[in-house]
C-alpha cells in the first residue's frame, strides 16, 4: 500500500519536473535565439505565462470529438513516456514504470503522442493541419531510422534492451556509451535534430507559411494541453539520451547540466541552418545518419 | 446369341447398310437408329468389361474360324477392351447431342451424317479391337474416310479445304503405315500382331528401325504429333461440332492406341520412349502456346486437344507402369473433357459464322447452363481439382518424378499455366463481357443438355472419387505392358 | 461418420445448396449461409485435434486430421468467415449473382478447412487448389477489368501452385509417400540440392499466396476488388494459407544447416514488407491501401516465421491472428463506407466521422492495432517481433521492420484521415450509418483487437501448443490465460502490458476528466468550414478538403523505389512471350502441302537420327 | 541373272514409281495433280508388296485342275489378297479427294493449293 | 526453287532408306509364312481353288467387309461432300453434248457383254482369278459407258442404294449367322463341295457375289455422282 502511494507521489514529482524543467528549456530556446539574432527575446519564464494563461482560458467550440481527444491522447503518450524513462540512477524515487517497459516499447510510445495529436488535427478540417501532419509524419520516418539503428546498435553490442539495462552498462564499465559506440551517438544526435522539428527541420509547423501546422486549430485548454504535452516530450527525448548515451543522471543537478547541454544541439544547429522541405529532410536523414547506423551496428555487431 | 465382341463391329454395319433403307420408310429411324445401336455397343461393353475384369481375362475371338495367326482376331483385353467401351458409352452420348442437332440440314444428309458418324466410332473401335495389323489398317482407313467426309459436311464453311488437308496428310499417313506393314510382312511373314511380336526379336535391328519410324509417323499423323499435326486444328474447326467431339474423344485415340500398340507390343524397343516422350513434350508446349494466340473458339480448342494428346505422348514415353496407367487415365478424362468443351462450345457459338471468341461475350447470360458447362469442362481440362483432370495430370507428374524427368515437369506445369490463362479468357469473355454481338443465340435442345450433362456428372465424380475407375485403368495399364501376356492369350486361343 | 468428412460435405454441400436455394428461394438464402457457416464452426469446434482420418486414393495414402498448428489457423478461417458472412448479409443486399457469390464464399472457407486438415500433401494440393479457383472467382465477381486483373491473380496462383505441385511430386518419388509426417521423417534423408529446391519451390507456392515479393503483384487489385466481405476473409484468413505452408516448410522441410533459406525467405519478406508499405502510402484508393497494408503484414508474419526463434515465430503466428482480426476490421470498415457512399476513393470522399461514428471506432481501434501502437494487440506482435529479431542477431533485418512499419504510420493516418476526418462536405448530410449486422462483426473484431493488446493470452495459449508441434517448447510461464500478460525476451527485459494498459488507461482518463469536466457542456460544434483562414471568410462551396498528392513529399523521397514497378517486367515479359508465341504460330502456315513436306521432312529425319542413335 | 534382273526391275519400278508419286504430292500446286501423286505412289506401294511376294519361278496361287496334285511353286497368295484390299482402299481415298478438288475448284475458283489457304494460323 | 531442292533432298534420304531397306529382302525366294498354311488348306479343307480368293473371303473375310464398308463410306461420304441443292427447274445433264452415233451403238452393243463378263467374273471368283471386286468394277464400267455416251441415261439411285444395302446386309449376315450357329464370325457353315466346282467353297461363293453386286452399284453411284456434278455452270456457284 504504501509502496503504491510513494509511486504514486513519485510519479507525479515526475510529471512536475519534467513539466518545468520541459518549459524552462522551451523559454531558454527562444532566449537563445532571439540572443543570436541580437534580439532581446521573451523572459525565460515566457512558456508558463503562456501556459497559464491557455489553461484559464475557457473553450467554447470545437470540431468534434476527436478534436477533444487529440490532446489528450498526446499528453497521455508523453505521460506514459516519462513514466517508462528512469529519471535518476539511483533511488526509488524517479524510477516510476521503468522495469516494466524497455527502449522498443518506448519508441512506439512517443509515436502515439504524434499520432493522437494528428487525428485531432484531423478533425478540424483545416488543410493546414493536415498538410503539416503529413509532413510531420514524413519527416519521422526519415529521423525514426537512423535513431533505431543507433539504438538497435547499442542492444546488440550490450545484449539488453531496457534502458535500466544500458545504465548498468555504463556504471559498470565507467565510460559513456557515447564513447563506447561513437557510430551510434553520432546517428542518434542526427535523428534528434529531426526529433525536435526544430529549424532546419521545422517545416512540420512551418510558422512562416501555414500558420502552425497541425496544432493551427487548437486554442485555449487544447493549445494548453498541446504545449505541456510538447514540453515534457523534450524532456522525455533528453533523459532518454542522457540515461544511454551519457551514463545517467545521479542527481537533479547533473541531470538538468546534462540535458541542457544536450538540448543546445538542436537549438544551436538550427539557428546556423536554413529551413529543408520534407523530401530533403527525408534524404538528409538517410544518408549521413543512416550510414553512420550502418557503421555502428557493423561496430557492434563484430 | 452370346455376346461377344466382333458385335463391335458387326451391328454397326448392318445398321450402316440397313440405314438407307429405312430412311425411305422413316426420317425419323435415320436418327434413332444409331442411337439404338450405340445404345446396345454400350451394353454389351458393359457385359464383356465385367467378363473381362472379373475373370481376369482377356477375350480373343475368332474371327472366320482360323485360329491365330492365320485367322484375324479380335482382342478385348483390358486396354482395348475400356477403350472400345469408351468410344461407345462417349458415342452414345455424342448421338443424343446430335439428335435434334441441325434439324434444317435436308434429310438426305441427314442419312449420309448418322452413317458416316457411326461408322467413324465403329473404325476406332474396330482400331483397337482388332489383333491383326493389317485389319488395324483397314479400319484405319474406315475412320479416315468418314472422317474426311464428315470435315466437309457443311457446304457454307471451308470445309473442304480442311478435309482436303487431312486427306492429303491422312493418306502420307496410310501409305507409310501400309508400307511399314509390307516391309513387317516381308520380315516376318505374319500379319497377326502376337505372332508379329513373338517373331520381332529376330528381325534385323536396321530394319527393325525403319519400319518402326514409319509407323512412328504414320501413328504420329493421326496421333496429332507435332510437326505432323498440320490438318488438325483446321478439321477441329470446320467439322461439325460433334463431329469435332468424336475427333477428339476417340479419332485420335484410336490413333494413340496403334502406336502405343505398335511400340509396346509389336517392337518393345526401350530406345524410342525418349523419343516419344520428346516430340510430346514439343507436340505439347508449341500447341498449347499457339492455342493461347487462337482467336477462334474451336481452334483454341483443338489446338489445346493436340496439346492434351501431347501430354499423354510424354506419358507414354515415360514407359514406367505408373505413367502409362496416368496416359491411360488421361486418355479417358481428355476424352470426356474435351467432348464436353466440343459440345457446349459448339451451341456457344452456333450461329457464329467466323466462331469467334469475341463472339461469346456476354453469353452466359443467354445460354446459362450451356455457359456453366463450359466452365466446368474448361476448370477441368486445366487439371484444377475438383475435376477429373486433376488426377491425370498429377500421376502423369509423378511418374515424371519417379524417373526424375525434373524438366519435363517443368515444362508440363509451365504449359498447364498456359492452358489455364486462354481457357480463362474464354471464361470471363462469356461471363464478364457485355453481349455486343447480334448473332442469334440457339438454345440448347434438351437431349444435347441431357448429354452435356451426363458428361459433366461424369467429370465431377472421377473427380472426387476417382477409384471408381481406377481399376480399369489400372489393369488396362497392366495389360499394356504385358506384352508376354497378350502374345500367350491369343496365340493360344483354340488350341484345343 | 467422421466429423472431418461432415465437415467438408457440409460446406460443399451447403456451398451448391445455397447457389440452387437462390435459384427458387433466395429470401432465404442469407439465413441459410449463416446459419451453415455457424454450424460449421460449431463442429469445427467440436471436433478437435485428435481426430485422423485414413484413406486411399487411387493408390495414395491420404489423411485427414487437425494438429494444433492447424488449428489455431482454423479457428481464424472458422471465426473470419462467420463475421463476414454475418457481415456480408448487409454488405452484398441488393446485388446480383448472390447465389454465384456465396456459393464460391463457402467454397473457399470450406477448402481452407480442407487446407488444415490435410495431413497429405495431396490433399493439401486438392483444397489449395479449390480455394484458388473459388477465391478467384469472387476476385472477378465485380467484373470489370476481368482480364488483367483476374488473369493475374490466376497466372500467379497458378505458378505457385504448380511449383508447389513439382515439389510435391519431386518429394514423392523420394519418399514413396504424401503424408507430411513421413516427408517431415525423412526429408533431410534425401540429397541437399533436392532438399533445397523441394523448400523453394513450396515456398514459391505459399509465397504467392501470401503475396510476397516478386509475386504480390497480382494481391493488390485482387484485393481491393473483390467484394469487401470476401477481402475480409481474402486477406484475413486466405492468405494465412500462405503463412501456414511458410510455417510447415520452414519449419519441418529446411534443415537447420540451410540458414540460408531462411535468411533469405526473412530478407525477400522484408523487403516485401517495405516496398509495399511503401505502395500503400502513396495510394489514393482506401481498398487499394489496405490491400498493400496486407502484403506488408505478411511480410513481418513471414519474418517472424523464418527468424526461427521462439520468440520470433510466437510473434508471426500472433501476429498472424492479429492481421487477421483487425485486417478484416479495416476491409469491413472500408466495404460499410462503400456501401454507404458508394466509393472508396479517398480524394472524393472526407469527414464521415460524424455520419459513422462506430464504423469510425472499429476503424482506429483496427489502426491503432495495424500500426502496433500500444495498448492494443497490435504492439504485443511488434514487440516479440523486434525483441526476436534483435536477440537473435538480425539487426539489419529489424531496421527494414521498423522502416516498414514507421511509414505504415503514414498510410494508417491517410486512411483514418482520407474516410473519416477533414472537411464534412454537404454531399455526405446524408450518409447514415452502417447497418447493425455489418456493425457488429466489426465490433466484435475490435473487441479482440483491444482484448489483445493487455491479455494476449488467450491468443498466446493456442499459438504455444501450435509451436509445440513445429517442436518449439514454451519458455512462457505456463499459467492460465488471463495472467500471461508480461512478456520477455531471451535477454530477460520484459514489457508488462497490464502496467502499460494501466498507465495509459489512468492518464488518458485524468487528462480527459480535466479537459472535459469544465466547459465541455459549454461548448458547441463548429462546422469544419468554420477555421481560421488568415481572415478570410470561407464559403460553403469552397474546396478546403486536403486528399490529393497526400504524401506527396514523402513520394518525392522515395521516388527511386518507385519509378519502375515489378508489375511493368512481367508485362514487358508477357509480352515478349505473346510475340514468340506469335512466331511459332506461323509454323500453321495454311498450305496442306507444306504439312505433307512436314510429314516428310520429320520421317527423314527420324530415319536418319533412327539409325544413328536409336541403336537399331 | 535373270532373278537380279527381276529383282531390280520390280523393286526398281516400285520404288520409283513410288518417288515420283510423292514427289507429285509434295511439289506440284495443282490439286489434281497431287491426287494423281498420291495415287502413283500407291500403285507403286502395291507393286512393291507383289514382288516382295514372289516366288522363283511361281505360278498363280490358284489349285485349277491341271495343277492340282502336282508339285509346283506357287507365289505368296497373301500379298496378292491384300493388294487387293489396297486397291480399293486406295480407290475410295481417290474418290473422295477427288469431291473434294471439285468442290474446292468450285469455292476458291482455283486448283492451286497454295491459294487455298483460308484456314491458318 | 529453294522448297524444291528441299524436297528433293527430304526424298533422296527417304529414298534411300527404302531402297536400302528393300534391297535387303531377298527376292523371290520362298519364305515360311502363312501364306504356305492357305496354300495348305485352302484345297484341302475350304475345297477353294482360288487361294486368293480363299485368303480376301475367308481367311482375311473380316478385311473384306472392311474393304466393302470403305467402299460404301467412300459412296456415301462422296455423295454427301458433292450434295447440292436442285434449283428449281433443273435438270440432270452431264455432258454438254451427245456423244457420236459409233460410240452409242458400240456401247449399247457392248454393255450386256460387259455386264456379262463382269457377272462370270465374280461368280467365279473362287475358282479362276477375278472375284466380286474385279467383277462389280467391270460392271460399273459398263454404266460409265453408258453414262458417258447417252446424255440423259439416268442411274437409279433409289435401286442402287437397294442393291448395296441388300448386297452388304447380305454380307453382314452371313457372317452373323456364323455367329448364330455357335461358330465364329463369317466362319463357313454350308458344306463345302468338290474342289473346282462351281458350288464350292461354301460361303464363300455367296460372299463374293454379294461383293460383286455391291462394288458395282457403288462404282456406278460413285461415278455418276461426279459426273452429275462437274457441269461447267456450277462452277459460277460460291
Amino acid at each position: 500500500m504504501n509502496t503504491i502511494l510513494i509511486q504514486i507521489l513519485g510519479a507525479l514529482a515526475t510529471i512536475l519536473l519534467a513539466f518545468i524543467v520541459g518549459m524552462f528549456y522551451g523559454g531558454a530556446h527562444r532566449k537563445v535565439i532571439a540572443r543570436i539574432q541580437n534580439r532581446v527575446g521573451p523572459p525565460i519564464y515566457q512558456n508558463f505565462i503562456d501556459v497559464l494563461k491557455l489553461y484559464s482560458k475557457e473553450t467554447s467550440i470545437n470540431h468534434g470529438v476527436m478534436q477533444h481527444m487529440g490532446p489528450v491522447f498526446a499528453i497521455t503518450a508523453s505521460i506514459t513516456s516519462l513514466m517508462f524513462v528512469p529519471i535518476l540512477t539511483d533511488g526509488n524515487w524517479f524510477s516510476n514504470l521503468n522495469f516494466s517497459g524497455d527502449l522498443v516499447f518506448l519508441v512506439y510510445m512517443m509515436v502515439f503522442g504524434s499520432l493522437g495529436m494528428a487525428l485531432g488535427a484531423g478533425q478540424t478540417g483545416n488543410p493546414n493541419s493536415a498538410i503539416g501532419v503529413t509532413r510531420g509524419l514524413s519527416q519521422m520516418v526519415g529521423y525514426e531510422i537512423p535513431f533505431v539503428m543507433a539504438m538497435v546498435a547499442l542492444m546488440t553490442q550490450f545484449h539488453t534492451t531496457s534502458i535500466t539495462g544500458m545504465i548498468a552498462v555504463q556504471q559498470q564499465s565507467g565510460t559513456w556509451l557515447m564513447f563506447s559506440n561513437p557510430f551510434a551517438f553520432m546517428a542518434a544526435i542526427m535523428a534528434m535534430l529531426g526529433m525536435f522539428s526544430y529549424a532546419p527541420f521545422d517545416i512540420v509547423t512551418a510558422p512562416a507559411e501555414v500558420s502552425s501546422g497541425p496544432i493551427s486549430e487548437f486554442g485555449g485548454k487544447y493549445l494548453g494541453m498541446m504545449m505541456t504535452s510538447g514540453s515534457i516530450f523534450a524532456f522525455v527525448k533528453l533523459a532518454l539520451f542522457v540515461d544511454i548515451f551519457m551514463g545517467g543522471a545521479s542527481n537533479l543537478v547533473v541531470l538538468v547540466i546534462k540535458t541542457f547541454a544536450l538540448y543546445m544541439i538542436p537549438v544551436l544547429y538550427g539557428v546556423i541552418s536554413p529551413r529543408y522541405r520534407t523530401e530533403q529532410a527525408i534524404t538528409y536523414f538517410w544518408k549521413w545518419p543512416l550510414f553512420f547506423g550502418f557503421i555502428a551496428i557493423l561496430y557492434a555487431a563484430f | 446369341m452370346v455376346i461377344s465382341p466382333v458385335q463391335y463391329i458387326a451391328i454397326p454395319l448392318i445398321a450402316a447398310f440397313l440405314i438407307p433403307l429405312f430412311g425411305k420408310l422413316n426420317k425419323e429411324l435415320v436418327r434413332i437408329i444409331p442411337g439404338l445401336v450405340l445404345l446396345y455397343l454400350s451394353y454389351i461393353s458393359v457385359v464383356l468389361m465385367n467378363q473381362v475384369i472379373s475373370q481376369n481375362t482377356m477375350i480373343v475371338e475368332i474371327i472366320a474360324g482360323w485360329r491365330p495367326p492365320w485367322g484375324i482376331n479380335l482382342v478385348f483385353s483390358p486396354f482395348s477392351g475400356f477403350l472400345a467401351s469408351l468410344f461407345s458409352m462417349l458415342g452414345f452420348i455424342i448421338w443424343m447431342y446430335t439428335y435434334n442437332f441441325k434439324r434444317e440440314v435436308e434429310d438426305a444428309q441427314t442419312e449420309k451424317f448418322y452413317v458416316l458418324m457411326m461408322m467413324l466410332i465403329t473404325g476406332t473401335i474396330g482400331i483397337v479391337l482388332t489383333g491383326d495389323i493389317f485389319n488395324m489398317f483397314v479400319f484405319l482407313e474406315i475412320t479416315a474416310i468418314s472422317a474426311y467426309s464428315l470435315t466437309a459436311f457443311y457446304r457454307e464453311r471451308d470445309g473442304a479445304e480442311a478435309a482436303f488437308k487431312y486427306l492429303l496428310v491422312g493418306s502420307f499417313a496410310s501409305f507409310f503405315i501400309l508400307l511399314a506393314i509390307v516391309l513387317l510382312y516381308s520380315q516376318v511373314g505374319t500379319l497377326n500382331m502376337a505372332d508379329i511380336a513373338q517373331k520381332m526379336p529376330d528381325v534385323n535391328p536396321y530394319m527393325k528401325g525403319v519400319i518402326l519410324m514409319l509407323f512412328f509417323v504414320g501413328f504420329g499423323i493421326e496421333a496429332e504429333m507435332f510437326p505432323l499435326n498440320g490438318w488438325a486444328p483446321d478439321v477441329y474447326t470446320q467439322a461439325p461440332g460433334p463431329i469435332g467431339a468424336i475427333f477428339a474423344g476417340m479419332v485420335v485415340k484410336a490413333g494413340i492406341y496403334g502406336l502405343v500398340r505398335v511400340i509396346f507390343t509389336l517392337f518393345d524397343v526401350h530406345e524410342i520412349f525418349p523419343l516419344l516422350m520428346i516430340m510430346g513434350v514439343i507436340t505439347m508446349a508449341v500447341s498449347e502456346v499457339i492455342a493461347l494466340r487462337q482467336g477462334k473458339l474451336k481452334r483454341m480448342l483443338a489446338y489445346s486437344s493436340i496439346g492434351q494428346m501431347g501430354l499423354v505422348l510424354v506419358a507414354f514415353g515415360i514407359g514406367t507402369h505408373e505413367a502409362v496407367f496416368a496416359a491411360i487415365f488421361l486418355m479417358f478424362n481428355h476424352a470426356v473433357i474435351k467432348s464436353l468443351l466440343f459440345l457446349s462450345g459448339t451451341y456457344l457459338v452456333y450461329h457464329s459464322k467466323e466462331k469467334n471468341i469475341s463472339d461469346l461475350d456476354g453469353i452466359g447470360k443467354s445460354l446459362p447452363f450451356t455457359s456453366f458447362l463450359f466452365a466446368l469442362g474448361s476448370l477441368a481440362i486445366v487439371g484444377l481439382p475438383p475435376f477429373a483432370g486433376f488426377w491425370s495430370k498429377l500421376y502423369i507428374l509423378m511418374a515424371a518424378a519417379d524417373v526424375r524427368l525434373i524438366a519435363v515437369i517443368a515444362i508440363i506445369l509451365a504449359v498447364s499455366v498456359v492452358e489455364i490463362v486462354y481457357y480463362f479468357r474464354v471464361l470471363h469473355r462469356i461471363y464478364f463481357r457485355e453481349r455486343i454481338s447480334t448473332i442469334e443465340i440457339k438454345i440448347p435442345s434438351f437431349n444435347a443438355k441431357i448429354s452435356m450433362l451426363i458428361l459433366a456428372i461424369v467429370i465431377i465424380v472421377i473427380g472426387v472419387y476417382p477409384d471408381l475407375i481406377s481399376g480399369l485403368i489400372e489393369r488396362a495399364a497392366t495389360d499394356l505392358l504385358d506384352k508376354q501376356h497378350y502374345i500367350q492369350s491369343v496365340l493360344s486361343v483354340g488350341l484345343h | 461418420m467422421n466429423s472431418l468428412i461432415l465437415l467438408l460435405i457440409l460446406m460443399f454441400g451447403g456451398a451448391l445448396f445455397a447457389f440452387i436455394l437462390n435459384k427458387f428461394v433466395p429470401a432465404l438464402r442469407d439465413i441459410f449461409v449463416v446459419l451453415l457457416m455457424l454450424g460449421v464452426s460449431y463442429l469445427f469446434f467440436s471436433t478437435g485435434i485428435s481426430n485422423r482420418l485414413n484413406f486411399d486414393v487411387l493408390g495414395i495414402h491420404m489423411q485427414w486430421g487437425f494438429t494444433s498448428a492447424s488449428y489455431l489457423f482454423g479457428i481464424i478461417v472458422v471465426v473470419l468467415g462467420s463475421l463476414a458472412l454475418i457481415y456480408s448479409t448487409a454488405y452484398m443486399k441488393g446485388k446480383d449473382r448472390l447465389g454465384y457469390f456465396y456459393m464460391n464464399f463457402l467454397f473457399s472457407i470450406g477448402a481452407m478447412l480442407g487446407i488444415l486438415m490435410s495431413r497429405d500433401l495431396i490433399s493439401l494440393f486438392f483444397f489449395w487448389e479449390i480455394m484458388t479457383w473459388s477465391s478467384y472467382f469472387i476476385v472477378i465477381y465485380s467484373g470489370n477489368d476481368v482480364d488483367r486483373r483476374g488473369l493475374k491473380y490466376m497466372i500467379f496462383s497458378a505458378i505457385g501452385a504448380y511449383s508447389m505441385l513439382m515439389a510435391i511430386v519431386i518429394v514423392n518419388s523420394f519418399i514413396g509417400s504424401f503424408l507430411l509426417e513421413d516427408v517431415f521423417a525423412s526429408i533431410f534423408a534425401i540429397g541437399s540440392g533436392y532438399q533445397i529446391a523441394i523448400a523453394i519451390l513450396l515456398m514459391i507456392g505459399f509465397g504467392v499466396k501470401s503475396a510476397m515479393m516478386p509475386l504480390h503483384v497480382w494481391a493488390p487489385r485482387a484485393y481491393s476488388e473483390s467484394p469487401m466481405s470476401y477481402t475480409a476473409v481474402f486477406s484475413g484468413a486466405l492468405s494465412k494459407m500462405g503463412v501456414f505452408g511458410f510455417a510447415l516448410v520452414l519449419f519441418n522441410l529446411v534443415s537447420t544447416q540451410n540458414w540460408l533459406i531462411n535468411e533469405v525467405v526473412a530478407w525477400l519478406a522484408a523487403i516485401t514488407s517495405v516496398l509495399a508499405t511503401f505502395y500503400a502510402v502513396i495510394q489514393s484508393d482506401a481498398k487499394k491501401l489496405l490491400a498493400y497494408s496486407s502484403i506488408a503484414q505478411i511480410g513481418y508474419i513471414i519474418i517472424g516465421l523464418a527468424s526461427n526463434t521462439y520468440l520470433g515465430v510466437m510473434a508471426g503466428l500472433f501476429l498472424a491472428v492479429l492481421h487477421a482480426v483487425f485486417k478484416s476490421t479495416l476491409f469491413m470498415a472500408v466495404g460499410a463506407v462503400e456501401r454507404q457512399v458508394g466509393t472508396t476513393d479517398m480524394t472524393k470522399i472526407s469527414g464521415l466521422i460524424r455520419r459513422m461514428p462506430w464504423t469510425f471506432v472499429a476503424t482506429l481501434i483496427s489502426i491503432i492495432a495495424l500500426a502496433g501502437l500500444p495498448p492494443l494487440g497490435g504492439f504485443v506482435g511488434k514487440w516479440m517481433l523486434y525483441e526476436a529479431l534483435i536477440t537473435s542477431g538480425h539487426y539489419y533485418l529489424v531496421i527494414m521492420v521498423f522502416l516498414s512499419s514507421t511509414a505504415a504510420f503514414l498510410y494508417s493516418y491517410r486512411i483514418l484521415f482520407g474516410m473519416f476526418l477533414g472537411q464534412e462536405e454537404p454531399e455526405f448530410a446524408h450518409v447514415k450509418e452502417a447497418p447493425l449486422s455489418m456493425l457488429i462483426p466489426m465490433l466484435i473484431l475490435s473487441g479482440i483487437s483491444v482484448l489483445s493488446g493487455s491479455h494476449p493470452g488467450f491468443i498466446l495459449e493456442p499459438i504455444q501448443s501450435a509451436m509445440a508441434s513445429f517442436g518449439f517448447q514454451s519458455n512462457l510461464p505456463h499459467e492460465s490465460w488471463w495472467e500471461l500478460t508480461v512478456l520477455f525476451n531471451t535477454w530477460g527485459d520484459k514489457v508488462a502490458l497490464v502496467n502499460v494498459l494501466t498507465s495509459i488507461v489512468g492518464v488518458f482518463l485524468i487528462a480527459l476528466a480535466f479537459i472535459t469536466i469544465k466547459g465541455y457542456k459549454n461548448q458547441r460544434y463548429v462546422t469544419t468550414k468554420d477555421i481560421s483562414s488568415s481572415g478570410e471568410i470561407i464559403q460553403p462551396e469552397d474546396n478546403m478538403t486536403f486528399q490529393i498528392d497526400f504524401y506527396k513529399p514523402f513520394e518525392r523521397a522515395i521516388w527511386p523505389l518507385l519509378k519502375r514497378k515489378i508489375d511493368d517486367y512481367y508485362t514487358d515479359f508477357g509480352k515478349g512471350l505473346e510475340a514468340l508465341f506469335d512466331f511459332v504460330r506461323r509454323f500453321y502456315n495454311g498450305n496442306g502441302q507444306f504439312y505433307a513436306i512436314y510429314v516428310m521432312a520429320f520421317l527423314a529425319l527420324l530415319l536418319i537420327a533412327g539409325t544413328k542413335y536409336f541403336g537399331f | 541373272m535373270m532373278n537380279e534382273f527381276l529383282m531390280i526391275s520390280f523393286y526398281g519400278t516400285a520404288i520409283a514409281l513410288i518417288l515420283i508419286g510423292l514427289y507429285a504430292t509434295l511439289a506440284k500446286k495443282n490439286l489434281l495433280k497431287i491426287v494423281i501423286g498420291l495415287s502413283i505412289a500407291d500403285s507403286g506401294l502395291n507393286l512393291l508388296f507383289m514382288a516382295i511376294g514372289y516366288v522363283k519361278d511361281g505360278t498363280a496361287p490358284i489349285f485349277s485342275a491341271e495343277v492340282v496334285g502336282k508339285n509346283v511353286v506357287m507365289v505368296d497368295p497373301v500379298p496378292q489378297a491384300l493388294v487387293l484390299t489396297a486397291i480399293v482402299i486406295g480407290f475410295a481415298v481417290t474418290a473422295v479427294a477427288l469431291s473434294l478438288v471439285m468442290r474446292l475448284y468450285r469455292h476458291h475458283n482455283t486448283a492451286a493449293i497454295d491459294e487455298i489457304k483460308n484456314l491458318k494460323w | 526453287m529453294m522448297k524444291r531442292f528441299f524436297i528433293f533432298l527430304i526424298l533422296a534420304i527417304v529414298g534411300y532408306y527404302i531402297v536400302d531397306v528393300v534391297s535387303q529382302i531377298p527376292f523371290g525366294e520362298n519364305r515360311v509364312n502363312v501364306g504356305d498354311y492357305y496354300l495348305d488348306k485352302s484345297p484341302s479343307e475350304l475345297k477353294v481353288s482360288n487361294t486368293v480368293t480363299a485368303i480376301v473371303v475367308n481367311y482375311r473375310g473380316f478385311d473384306t467387309l472392311g474393304e466393302v464398308t470403305v467402299l460404301f463410306l467412300a459412296a456415301t461420304g462422296l455423295a454427301s461432300i458433292m450434295f447440292r441443292r436442285k434449283r428449281k427447274g433443273e435438270k440432270d445433264i452431264r455432258a454438254k453434248k451427245a456423244s457420236s452415233r459409233i460410240i452409242q451403238i458400240g456401247s449399247q452393243i457392248l454393255f450386256p457383254i460387259i455386264i456379262l463378263l463382269g457377272a462370270y467374273v465374280f461368280i467365279h471368283g473362287h475358282l479362276s482369278p477375278g472375284g466380286g471386286f474385279q467383277g462389280g468394277v467391270i460392271i460399273a464400267t459398263a454404266s460409265l459407258l453408258m453414262l458417258i455416251s447417252y446424255r440423259k441415261f439416268k442411274v437409279n439411285h433409289s435401286t442402287i442404294s437397294w442393291i448395296e444395302s441388300i448386297a452388304g446386309i447380305v454380307f453382314v449376315l452371313l457372317g452373323v449367322t456364323g455367329l448364330i450357329l455357335g461358330k465364329t464370325f463369317l466362319e463357313n457353315f454350308l458344306p463345302t463341295g468338290e474342289l473346282n466346282n462351281l458350288l464350292s467353297g461354301g460361303i464363300i461363293g455367296i460372299i463374293y457375289v454379294a461383293v460383286g453386286f455391291k462394288v458395282a452399284a457403288e462404282l456406278t453411284g460413285l461415278i455418276d455422282t461426279l459426273l452429275l456434278n462437274n457441269r461447267p455452270e456450277a462452277n459460277k456457284e460460291k
